[in-house]
């Protein structure tokens, strides 16, 4: 017999700073001083602000189901500004802290998620694709923007976020796999928060970790420390870059933990302990980033209040603007539907509006 | 004999199955510990254990193949798809595996599952939530599709499905898991799975239909005989294999009917029953078929889902539509 | 002006469009080098190159969902699905994605992509070769649905498909790719997506159908002009959105209706055409609608495939049956 | 920053003969006396004999549509060879080699392969499946199948036999890393034949091996030379071994050439050089077995024609019967839809059979 090696991987954990807010070692360019990391850290505490709002709303019946992202919000918010303005963001359900930082505004996602498309028609990220609430399913349109870059000679990139869970889904392999001989440039954030609703990620994969499903489609994949911000932008702008500049798609897995239900519909005592959601508290991303800040000298008691208070303030502009905003028009289901109404749904739409007999 | 809801109708009939039958699994995402994101299989996994109740991995497509798998195998699986807004990554599997088992091996093997799911809206979920793609489903040779509307058809038409030795797609209207109540004995009796159920009898009209909408059409009805009309009330019930022989003699005897179904109109499956009544039916017919559904657009997200999903008052306009003709 | 074959046709209009549109690509298994397993995109690849023919990995999904990606940006793929069998798992991608994107985000995003595949049987395939699962496809709204009986309105369609801002399946009758054979004008001429097609006048009966059955209901209307019965034959081609109006003032005219399609009967496309008649179109009918099409079985191996779908003996005697009614 | 290696893993290649028939080493235990090597030697050449006669059937316009597996027959053969009888076969579309070992006959073959459905009614192996066209489809029945065996505490594997192409399918993926947490008695053989039709392995995707995929799913994953009847044999057997001992799936990737025409209705010469096929008959599995058989002095020029006559005498016997086999009637279309017909399909059974007047 012979036998001999034809492959061999290794998959890396990375973070800069500690539960503790304590920097491991040397931070990149991007966070050299303290001081630039506070627009992360301002736009961490906006999520949360807006998280908070978004499940007050809806506990008294002002708005859909929502999902938090509470405990999560360096993973959004790493990623998003580790993007250029042409990069486009493809996000799952639970990425809000992303979208802001592209500038959906708070107004847009209240909107979307109280039940009205007109959410999703972002003035700001024109090329962003809307929030995806079937798990994985964007992950292919993930490949075709970046295929679309790619063949245009763009050096652009494509951010696809999602689950743990989203990782178990063909749509998440199948992409994964097409960007590999084609070098597309794409980057695959996996959101590791530990829970698909109430299928622990143990139960999710035999894999030791998910970065590794990178080694199944030939692309590089690696983890980071999902609860520390400059972790998570130190990898997914490596990842980023390397993509603009034709060297292909990257998988990257930012571990961090859903301290929140998974949604409002949702009651996570059901199925998980309270004691492990406590102690998930220890880390969690903008204690951290506070904890790192302070002890560099670059943020004070006064910073937190300004910041939350603006917070407060935006998020509440928001949903005193989304609670004034009257629903669209009946009419608003057919208008959009094709780029020309065909004739047969042209008389729906008027019998609709009550305009004329129906006949079917 | 306790009022329940139609979930919990559905939860007692999975746990009668499982009772009577050590080959009957429950799988699906979440419907173990969570017991399911509505509760159906809430409780399952403590009475029946974790080797009768598996939570899977999130993906659809393979939930419905490994059904197949152990349906082969003599197990008799019962899969949750979370919503049917999920359910379209599994119609490879059931129209060409599933559906297909028996036929291609001659019987030597078998597929015994069924693949359930809350179907419809009105319940104000989020996007993909509030599908009624019932239609994708019903051209499948080989293939039943059930779709109850009140808590004792969804527990009699359940245990039939279960036991019925071919793949069954469950379809239960979301909107009705909590509002539908009734009494409801948990004897082991199955409902026939090839028969419609007629809830009212009239001889003006006839309102059929399948799903949620079935109590609207019961409410119309009322109004109907307040203005002095009496309408028949068929709930399909089983849409494939349909039966036509019930649907048509109603209609023999009232000459008018208003099909009705919270899917988009065309190629919905409201189609097949007038064109039944448009073929072997025609004679029958005093009045135009009418079909009272939801537009041809896609399912809006909540805040206008209520005027896309018809209601009574699209029923009794088309109802009155029909007796006024002719 | 050439006389070509219909998959000749396809060639021709994919090439036309990749000419005057530099954002049309086509992208598929084997659509490369292969030039398509039937040769649709036959010397593409030497012509236009290797970044606008590209061969995928084999998943089909995916081929579906990264088109979705590139009609997002403004490109305009053309995908082939290499048999019908193996396009149901695009079902997702198509009815949640593909139909959505401009109504979910109002208008900011848009998916104009043509999702292409060879249907129907009589060319003695493989298993999960011959299907006609059509009606998969029709009940989902922002969907259009074509299906060319002919080389002139394959070439016409397909340029109007992949000219069309909105996302379209497109259904090629695999029996006729090299049976069928016309003259075709590479005039860059689009056929329009909302009209029916006459192809032959007549006053007696109207026989509705799409695909390859086109052929046989043609070589009927002859048999039936033989026996003095002139019948009005109409492609439908569009299936969605659907030209009612044409068919209800065709049978307006007639009176009487055979409705012929190769997939299963119940829950059939025929079914909405039947349905309309059984509608607006009940005080025109002299007959009952009758419907020809395979059986609600599975499509069967090659050896009883020509006795699973329709040919024109049944075609001929449900017209008889209809000519004879009343 | 810390950087901490979180995962390692490697692929090993394998193989016991090489391409001139050589051994590379001790052969395992079922291999130690050449002798045992012939039934396996036997079942190849029946099975190249048997493709021979089908492509010439299918060429006189007698059997539909055929793959050929001319050059692949160790792939089969090794594996079928390794399953106890009770273990479950879930073969794709080019296995036959593999059928035939498990029992299937080669009349079963030839109804199928002719459009007739009684060839899945196998005599034979009553559990296996039939063959899978649609490509990757039966790898989610493999871990039904063996979900089941599990659920019954039963010592029994299933083995999936798909393509390299069909690692890039969702239901791949899904099926491997559902076996994963469940740890399934199931093994995932890839017959990497290098084509999928027309688009070449390094096109289907970016990953060194296929045996990789496994990484994604946590399982073990291994390569082997497809060719070397003995190397497929030795890994599948120990990873069915494995799986019935509750020690979960295996992928093993078992390297080969596809020699022949995707099928009888393909023209590779569209798109791949003669020269590399012919480059790849050398090593091709039947003369390497032959070799290594001839050179331990197992194997005569006798016994060559002895094994060559019976392949014959067996495939002619077969393709008599199965020309004289009348089709099944046209009630056969009918008859297996269901346990019992509902009412309506009677009806139109009764039509199809024109026992009665058709009314749809
Ligand atoms: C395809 C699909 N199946 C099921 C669901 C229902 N569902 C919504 S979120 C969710 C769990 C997702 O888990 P994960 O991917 O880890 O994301 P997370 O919710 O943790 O952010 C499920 C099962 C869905 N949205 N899409
Ligand atoms: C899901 C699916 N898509 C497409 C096809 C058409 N097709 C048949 S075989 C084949 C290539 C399969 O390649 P591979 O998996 O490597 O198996 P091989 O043919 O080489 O044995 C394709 C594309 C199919 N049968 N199933
Ligand atoms: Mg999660
Ligand atoms: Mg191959």
């Amino acid at each position: 017999m012979t036998t001999e090696t034809a492959a061999q991987f290794s998959i890396t954990f990375t973070r800069y700073i500690d539960a503790d807010g304590h920097p491991t070692g040397a931070l990149p360019e991007f966070a050299a001083r303290a001081a630039d990391l506070i627009p992360l850290y301002r736009a961490m505490v906006l999520t949360r602000a807006f998280d908070a709002k978004a499940v007050a709303l809806q506990r008294t019946g002002r708005l859909g189901t929502f999902a938090s992202s509470l405990g999560q919000e360096a993973v959004g918010i790493g990623a998003a500004s580790a993007m250029a303005p042409g990069d486009v963001l493809l996000p799952s359900f639970r990425e809000q802290s992303a979208q802001l930082w592209r500038g959906v505004t708070p107004l847009e996602l209240l909107l979307y998620w109280g039940g009205d498309e007109r959410g999703s028609d972002f003035a700001g990220p024109r090329e962003d694709f809307p929030i995806s609430v079937p798990v994985a399913a964007h992950a292919p349109h993930a490949a075709g923007v970046a295929l679309a870059f790619a063949l245009r000679k763009e050096k652009r990139a494509s951010l696809c976020i999602l689950g743990d869970g989203a990782t178990s889904k063909g749509d998440f392999y199948e992409a994964i796999n097409m960007a590999g001989p084609w070098r597309l440039p794409m980057v695959m954030l996996v959101n590791n928060n530990q829970w698909a609703i109430s299928v622990p990620r143990s139960a999710q994969t035999a894999a030791a970790t998910l970065a590794q499903k990178a080694i199944a489609a030939g692309i590089p994949g690696e983890q980071v420390d999902g609860n520390d911000v400059v972790a998570v932008r130190d990898a997914v702008a490596r990842a980023l870059a390397r993509a603009r500049e034709g060297g292909g798609a990257t998988l990257v897995e930012a571990i961090t933990y859903r301290l929140s239900d998974h949604t409002t519909a949702d009651d996570a005592r059901r199925y998980r302990d309270d004691a492990a959601v406590t102690a998930s508290w220890h880390g969690e991303p903008i204690a951290r980033l506070r904890a790192y800040l302070v002890a560099q000298g670059a943020w004070s008691r006064e910073d937190e209040e300004h910041a939350l208070a603006d917070a407060a303030t935006a998020v509440d502009e928001a949903t005193e603007s989304y609670l004034a905003t009257p629903p669209q028009p009946l009419a608003a289901i057919f208008d959009h539907l094709f780029a020309e109404l065909p004739p047969s749904i042209r008389a729906q739409r008027a019998q609709a509006l009550g305009q004329e007999a129906p006949d079917a | 004999m306790p009022e329940i809801a139609l979930v919990e109708a559905i939860n007692l009939a999975l746990a009668r199955a499982m009772t009577e039958d050590a080959s009957v699994l429950v799988l699906g995402e979440d419907v173990g510990r969570d017991g399911g994101v509505f509760r159906a299989t809430d409780g399952l996994l403590t009475r029946f254990g974790p080797e009768r109740v598996l939570d899977t991995p999130l993906a659809e497509a393979a939930i419905a193949g490994i059904s197949v798998g152990l349906a082969a195998q003599r197990f008799r699986p019962v899969a949750e798809i979370q919503f049917m807004g999920f359910a379209y990554s599994t119609i490879d599997q059931m129209l060409n595996q599933a559906a297909r088992l028996r036929t291609r091996t001659r019987g030597r093997l078998s597929c015994p599952m069924v693949l359930r799911m809350p179907a419809g809206g009105g319940v104000h979920a989020p996007e993909h939530h509030s599908e009624s793609g019932e239609a994708c489903f019903t051209n499948i040779p080989g293939l039943r599709v059930v779709y109850p509307s009140s808590p004792r058809r969804a527990y009699g038409l359940l245990l039939a499905a279960i036991r019925d030795p071919d793949p069954v797609v469950f379809l239960e209207p979301t909107r009705l898991y909590r509002a539908a109540r009734e009494d409801v004995a948990d004897d082991g009796v199955a409902l026939p799975l090839d028969r419609c159920f007629t809830l009212r009898e009239g001889s003006d009209i006839t309102l059929i239909g399948w799903g949620a909408i079935v109590r609207d059409m019961l409410a119309a009805a009322d109004r109907l005989a307040a203005e002095g009309k009496q309408a028949e009330v068929i709930d399909v019930a089983t849409l494939v294999p349909l039966d036509s022989a019930s649907i048509l003699a109603s209609v023999a005897r009232t000459g008018r009917c208003v099909i009705c179904h919270e899917a988009p109109l065309t190629a919905g499956f409201g189609a097949e029953i007038a064109a039944q009544l448009a073929g072997p039916g025609l004679l029958s017919l005093l009045a135009p078929v009418e079909r009272v559904t939801g537009w041809d657009t896609v399912m809006p997200l909540p805040r206008l889902e209520m005027q896309y999903i018809p209601g009574v008052e699209r029923i009794l306009a088309a109802a009155r539509r029909s007796l006024q003709h002719g």
